[in-house]
């Protein structure tokens, strides 16, 4: 007989082979829940191999989503369940699962050659030696019974087996009480020109659901709704959120959007994303390397379009010199960094905050350019649009800052109206004659003309300009006062932020943590937790980190000591210290890994302590 | 792109900015030549756009009243792509040396030349690089002794026009500054030759690589090396005393006065791929008896579609299959929930 | 480089790390055929270097106990350049992939060629990006779906054996992952080439562009379809059934049943630039009756000093010329004076 | 009647048209100078056009020289001498020239057309317009004279006008007593092959000395040798100091030099200058570009080469990625960046200071690399040396900063015997067998291993590396302890550095001013004369500016004020700031040009002041 609990939070972890499709079942999954109304938070990891080697720990490949009836901010990092594929896959994870967790282990997936494969004692099978007080353990022959649920289907062996990941996931979507229709709609859709491989798909996950009820002394979970902000939500991933708020923006700019990009990863999901919406007047470029990529956008910029492009560590390194020439140029240009491990090649497919030094410095000369970060996998819109309103308003690149784990994290998004999100004003010129390219208004922006605009031609280039001409010019003063023009433009751009507001906590007080990019969620928790111990701490988290916004050192000055979490060693850390003398203690991790709430909690217990 | 009645002359596409390269240098003919056709051309100077990368050749917009950018080094070709993908009624003209184009900007160029956007680029080729003041290119002679090659150059030079056609060019042409007239005719061809136009401008560098094309600029030599192609017509050079025609795959030089008769010529076809090629490849430095003359003209033109073209088709096909984007839509997407 | 009496076999060249390219990729095959084929080419495995990019192929030199370096993506050319012309004993081998040798990588390719270094280049065709998991690539036929091209590719692809030629490289070679003995007896040639090899290798990548080349490898078709070149043989396939003559500059298919003797075709000769370049355009993607066989082999291999000889030759004539580096001198200059 | 009187210090401008052999009159102005015993600094200053258009201010070349019987540390601000061969070049240094100067004009270039170029009024001669009081003018027809000194010579008038430089020239050198024999010498080996057009130079030459003595009440000067320390003294120019510097080292470390450039001004004068000297057993490779040229260098150094590359502002923006590359590698690579005017292509043939933060931070990931500079000519070579040392003896990637001012300027050098310099160790693998890639040693080198060692061959690359085997690891603590012994190992270097000495100034102090690079001389002089004015005033000068001294933390607290001249917009002083709590005030100067002490004394001054 099936026991009920509720839950108001519960994290899973899927894992197994590459091959396994676990990407896939944790994506519906994530979208079937934030259907049911739960707040979540999803964590992708997958290697960097294609499909790595079959039943090796390195070939293992993981989805993590958190969701609850209450606000949810990271995929969490210890999982309540977790589902093992394989013998690789719960070698790799079972450190991490709760005690008292549940954990779904396919049998055929610990047999000798899986056990060999994971480096394992092939002659014990580890889940005899699980203590059934550890763990709920449901050991499921997934491959089996899959195969005779399918069985008479015209399909062989192997595209049979492929549908296990579907048998698993209705087992889960059972446990949880999850509405198998998503992703029966999500099949149909995908499967539309193979009926048989979507007949084997329904079957398997029907199966799987129905399985729940065979097992005898179950519990099965009720995981209400969230008491989100009331409106109408959708599951957004970080990469698609970043390609919205650039096709929003140059549409309210009234700018066609050219964007040139050489593939990346992560970053190639823009590239793929906006490449499928041409419907938007949108020109995607598919360069031959970054730096024709970064030089193809600002040719674009030139001829009146809204020039993108994306990229990540290396392919940023590779646009330094680009750069600085869209800084003498005073074109509009957005440039997108999804971080990665580096250095150099580095780890590809996993997340890092170490680009941040590279993106306010990394150019030859005085080459100030506003650099900007998104905070979570929906902020990317809002990021990205407000990269591009600058890059417009103000004719300047703009760099923007995501990483790997908000560009393939999901989460449920309160979407605006477009309606809503503020105009974007083009700086044309308005005259008819006496153009001179670089006179500025009192902003210090120049004004835009376009090829194919009548009696107005003009040539722009990479070399020192006369002032207001904008012709050549190798005069010393006019030098140094061009160099001062170019950082004071930059540095006015401060001046439209909004006043800075803390995410929580009091107005002054002990510790001010202080973070940027995608650390935003752990911290929150963090905070929230500490608040609830009465700790004296805020958070604040950045939007704009070149230039700082105005009034951050006011806020500074209001806490004791400041503490900078970050995935690197201490970039925004020494950004900082090089502008305010406060406190700073810098909180670094460098696994390629995102924050847990939990090692950011503690570090504030013992700074809030000394 | 065409001119509304405006009538051009040479001088309205000269700017304000005093030239700068030295006196002497091949550049000014090429700039006059430039300015000299243009009005023949039709194009409305709003229309018009120079993009260069980093050479004193590259130094061209500025002397030019139209629309210009001096890029950055070799990326001509690319900043060049993407304004005539983001605006394809303009009319692009890419200025590169044999280092800026075949040196660091090499891959650009042959990408630029397989995409076939229309566009024109005139490689102003030197042999040298002269903004550095005096290092040898990929295109300077084995053995050239520069400053960077004191012992003289090791690097086998590229041949431009064979590097083009085996990167898929559709338009590959050769003339030189110091002839005026066929300067201008190609310039010409280039800009009515829809699709990327590659033209190779033989260019006397004065000061660093003097005479480096004075078999084919000198009044006294030029005759007896230079072969000036027309299609249709058969391969004579020499004031006509001698020709080339084809043995199988041989071409042969064959003296006209004795033997032979035009109608025995390899008459020239600058659709013929195979043709193209083995013309491209007259390319042997000192002169003998059997030295081969070096080509100018058009070697090869090719109609395909290009790159802007096939684009905007893509844009329209979405257009037809997806209807006019509707930001809303995007932003929500087809699955929605709403929390009261 | 000649081993020492050392004899290896297979296993000796692979290392000790799992590989970890999808299983039924074609790059298993070529690993294994390298790994066959080296004890018969006599290198001594201390002298044995790979030099790679990015890419799945890229992968391929953790997988050869032999020195190696993966480098960053496109520029193993210019490292491998380095390395060779440091040490001109060692035999270095690139391996790229037709995203990291022909995007990125083209320009580093290309002056490679033109250098012609003493150097392999392996260069693993998928036709498509494996390690972004699926985009096209620079030699993904037009028209082709893929992440990055929804409604298809508008971008005419490189034929990689044409620009290798455009680019005066002097060893020009194809082959295939599935023909074991044909991919063999290539690397062996490339080995014994002196000079830059050009290998182009088609590989199935059958996660994202599987089949790519069923044409050339699937049994029943690939008969008809592949031409395999042999030096001073006439051209003959499809089972001797058709051959290739040329009717002046213009390759024809024959039938051989009827009318055509073997003495009739076209004798293959890999000295000679035009046939090559002939060859090298037979690239038409879907077959028709007209369409020419693909060639497999050595298009193309000329002698033409190497860059470390002549290097090595500039420093030798440095010595005759000025002797012997002596530091003192050379920090002391000819003009001193002296301060009591 | 001829007067006569001595001199301790004297700063000659010469000037005129960029094809008027202004820098060869110049150079050897300098080495007869340096030969005669005279302390100097020069400093040339040409256009960004190879011969930019003649008679026009654009088109001014310019080369002075500061020389004296006194220590000499700058090219000097105000020259005592000016020449001036034409309208131009009169326009734009007249200004200039110290009151009470001397002026020699050459008339011809004052006509109607030169006055026209260089945009001045027709109708007045200028020269007609100086008070004699305020300079000694001497208007000399040199066209006419020379060309009537070579009367006779199988020339063309154009090339016998190409040896007016030398008429001018040979006037100066009697003005002041300089020995004709080092140029006549020089002229001869130089047109060895052009007997005609050496007879017109010499001939020139002797013309130009011999006129002074037809001019009446005319003052000749003589300038002693200077003081200074016992020695044996050559002259010499920066680029040519950094090459010996490069070519020393690799002889003492007993490894082949193989340098790959692309050529780019200022810095191209290295390739020429190591293509050169072959004889060393260097090999130059010209690459295609400059990302060729690092990993071609790279290539060498895997190899067992001293792989070099040198460059300029936006070649170093290209090599990036690569400089990431051989941080991973863990291999020797010398990067210099001969730093010009920025941002992008900028002022190509002008100094500035404003790559250092590229240097430092241009890159993606965590990818510390060395980084020191150079600070005058002659410095080069040891900066050269230290550059190399550190990275042959650390086994790692270390970026020489130079700058166009001493690049291409000039001092007497008293040169070090090659005996004399330290020897310079390399870590190669001593054993046979076990051999670990990235196993350390104390100081966390890992030892090399060469291609064409039997039995230990190996693969590196640019993926995480597992700690010791070096074999590609994704594993994230593994990842995070590389990072840190990537930081670590770096930050040991400065345990090696001397202990810092100031140049001059007391233990403790109102002011220290801290300088960088190629403001050494400028500063040195400043803070000379403010400490004669009896301020509390010293000087500190860094050689390694990453990773900063462990001393520099002490020094800098043993003063109230920390002043910091830069020619960039204050990129040390945000380094400083960061790294240590000092008042910090910096002194910028973006003008393309080198700084004047009088520039420092007055900043100093203020400084001391409040
Ligand atoms: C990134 C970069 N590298 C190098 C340079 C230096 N540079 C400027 S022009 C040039 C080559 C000029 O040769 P070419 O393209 O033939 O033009 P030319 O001056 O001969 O007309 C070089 C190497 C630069 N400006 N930027
Ligand atoms: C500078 C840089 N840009 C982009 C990438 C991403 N990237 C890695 S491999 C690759 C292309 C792979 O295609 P190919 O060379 O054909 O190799 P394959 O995987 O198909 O064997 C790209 C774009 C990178 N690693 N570095
Ligand atoms: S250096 Fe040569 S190419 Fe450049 S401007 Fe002078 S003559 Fe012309
Ligand atoms: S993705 Fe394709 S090329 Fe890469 S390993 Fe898999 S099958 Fe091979
Ligand atoms: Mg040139
Ligand atoms: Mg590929």
């Amino acid at each position: 007989m099936t026991r009920e609990e509720k839950r108001t939070k519960v994290a899973i972890h899927f894992a197994g082979d590459s091959g396994d499709g676990i990407q896939l079942a944790g994506s519906q999954f994530t979208l079937t829940t934030a259907l049911q109304g739960n707040d979540l938070s999803t964590f992708p990891d997958f290697p960097a191999e294609i499909r790595a080697p079959i039943g090796t720990v390195a070939g293992v490949s993981g989805f993590q989503i958190n969701f609850g009836s209450e606000e949810i901010n990271t995929p969490g990092s210890n999982p309540d369940v977790l589902v093992a594929m394989n013998a690789a896959a719960f070698k790799k994870n079972i450190r991490n699962l709760k005690k008292g967790g549940v954990l779904i282990a396919n049998e055929a997936g610990f047999d000798k050659r899986n056990l060999r494969l994971a480096h394992m004692d092939e002659s014990v099978n580890p889940l005899d030696e699980l203590h059934s007080s550890d763990y709920q353990l449901y050991r499921i022959d997934v491959t089996r019974l899959n195969r005779e649920a399918l069985d008479g289907l015209e399909l062989g062996m192997k595209e049979k087996d492929r549908s296990r990941n579907m048998f698993a996931l209705g087992f889960v979507y059972w446990l949880y009480h999850r509405n198998l229709d998503p992703t029966l709609q999500f099949l149909s859709s995908k499967f539309k020109s193979k009926p048989v491989v979507l007949e084997a798909n329904i079957r398997a996950l029907k199966k799987g659901y129905h399985y729940g009820e065979t097992i005898e002394a179950i519990t099965r979970y009720r995981v209400e709704g969230a008491k989100l902000q009331p409106g109408t939500y959708r599951n957004i991933v970080g990469n698609q959120a970043l390609g919205m708020g650039l096709i929003a923006a140059s549409q309210k700019a009234g700018l066609d959007l050219f964007y040139a990009g050489y593939p990346i990863t992560p970053a190639s999901d823009i590239l793929h994303f906006l490449a499928r919406h041409k419907n938007f007047g949108i020109k995607t470029f598919q360069a031959e390397d970054e730096i024709a990529a970064i030089t193809a956008s600002i040719g674009a910029s030139f001829g009146g379009a809204l020039g993108v492009t994306a990229t990540s560590g290396p392919g940023m390194a590779l646009k330094g010199e680009a750069m600085g020439l869209s800084v003498m140029l005073e074109l509009p240009l957005v440039i997108v960094n999804v971080q990665r491990g580096g250095p150099s090649t580095g780890l590809p497919t996993k997340t890092e905050q170490a680009d941040l030094l590279q993106a306010v410095y990394g150019r030859n000369g005085e080459a100030p350019i506003p650099v900007i970060a998104a905070q979570s996998a929906s902020d990317c819109f809002f990021a990205a649009y407000e990269a591009t309103r600058i890059a417009v308003e103000h004719m300047t690149p703009v760099i923007l800052l995501s990483d790997g784990y908000i560009a393939n994290g999901a989460e449920p998004w309160r979407f605006p109206k477009s309606a809503d999100l503020e105009k974007i004003h083009v700086p044309y010129f308005k005259g008819k004659e006496d153009y001179l390219p670089y006179r500025r208004n009192e902003k210090l922006v120049r004004s835009w003309v376009l090829p194919g605009q009548e009696g107005l031609e003009h040539r722009i280039g990479g070399l020192e300009k006369e002032k207001e001409s904008g012709n050549v010019s190798y005069d010393p003063d006019n030098h140094e006062e061009m160099v001062k023009i170019r950082a004071e433009r930059i540095s006015l751009i401060a001046n439209e932020y909004p006043a800075l507001k803390r995410v929580q906590g009091p107005e002054q007080g002990r510790v001010l943590v202080l973070g940027w990019g995608s650390t935003f969620g752990a911290i929150k928790v963090a905070v929230r937790n500490a608040l609830a111990e009465g700790m004296l701490v805020s958070q604040l988290h950045l939007r704009h980190i070149f230039p700082f916004p105005n009034d951050l050192k006011d806020v500074l000055s209001d806490y004791d000591t400041v503490l900078i979490p970050e995935l690197n060693n201490g970039q925004l850390s020494k950004l900082i210290r090089q502008e305010y003398d406060t406190r700073v203690i810098a909180l670094n991790k460098i696994k390629g890994l995102p924050f847990g709430a939990d090692e950011i909690l503690k570090k504030i217990g013992e700074v809030h302590g000394d | 792109m065409e001119t509304n009645g405006t009538a051009y002359t040479a001088k309205d596409f000269s700017s304000d900015q005093d030239v700068r390269w030295c006196p002497g240098c091949g550049d000014y003919s090429i700039l006059k030549q430039m300015q000299t056709v243009l009005p023949e051309l039709g194009i409305n100077r709003k229309d018009l756009v120079f993009i260069s990368g980093i050479g004193c050749s590259s130094r061209f917009p500025y002397y030019m009243n139209s629309y210009g950018m001096h890029s950055i080094h070799g990326r001509a070709p690319a900043v060049a792509s993407g304004l005539k993908a983001a605006n394809p009624d303009l009319s692009v003209w890419i200025i590169t040396g044999d280092g800026d184009g075949l040196s660091i900007g090499g891959n650009h160029l042959i990408h630029a030349l397989r995409r076939n956007l229309d566009v024109n680029i005139l490689l102003f080729n030197n042999e040298i690089y002269g903004l550095t003041k005096g290092q040898y290119s990929p295109t300077s002679e084995l053995g050239k002794y520069t400053k960077s090659s004191p012992l003289g150059s090791i690097d086998h030079p590229f041949n431009p026009l064979a590097l083009a056609l085996g990167a898929e060019a559709t338009f590959v042409a050769r003339t030189v500054d110091r002839d005026p007239i066929h300067l201008r005719e190609v310039l010409k061809r280039a800009h009515q030759h829809k699709g990327t136009s590659y033209v190779e401008i033989y260019q006397n560098c004065n000061v660093f690589n003097d005479g480096a094309f004075e078999l084919w600029t000198d009044k006294r030599q030029k005759g007896a090396h230079s072969l000036i192609l027309e299609q249709g017509k058969p391969l004579v050079y020499d004031g006509g005393k001698k020709g080339l025609r084809l043995d199988g795959i041989r071409p042969q030089i064959v003296d006209m006065d004795n033997d032979y008769s035009e109608s025995d010529l390899w008459v020239h076809d600058e659709k013929d791929s195979v043709k193209a090629h083995i013309l491209s490849r007259f390319f042997d430095k000192d002169p003998t008896p059997e030295t081969f003359p070096r080509p100018f003209g058009i070697l090869y033109s090719e109609d395909r579609f290009t790159y802007e073209t096939a684009m905007q088709n893509q844009m329209d096909k979405a257009l037809d299959l997806q209807g006019k984007g509707d930001l809303d839509d995007l932003i929500s997407g087809k699955n929605t929930w709403t929390v009261e």
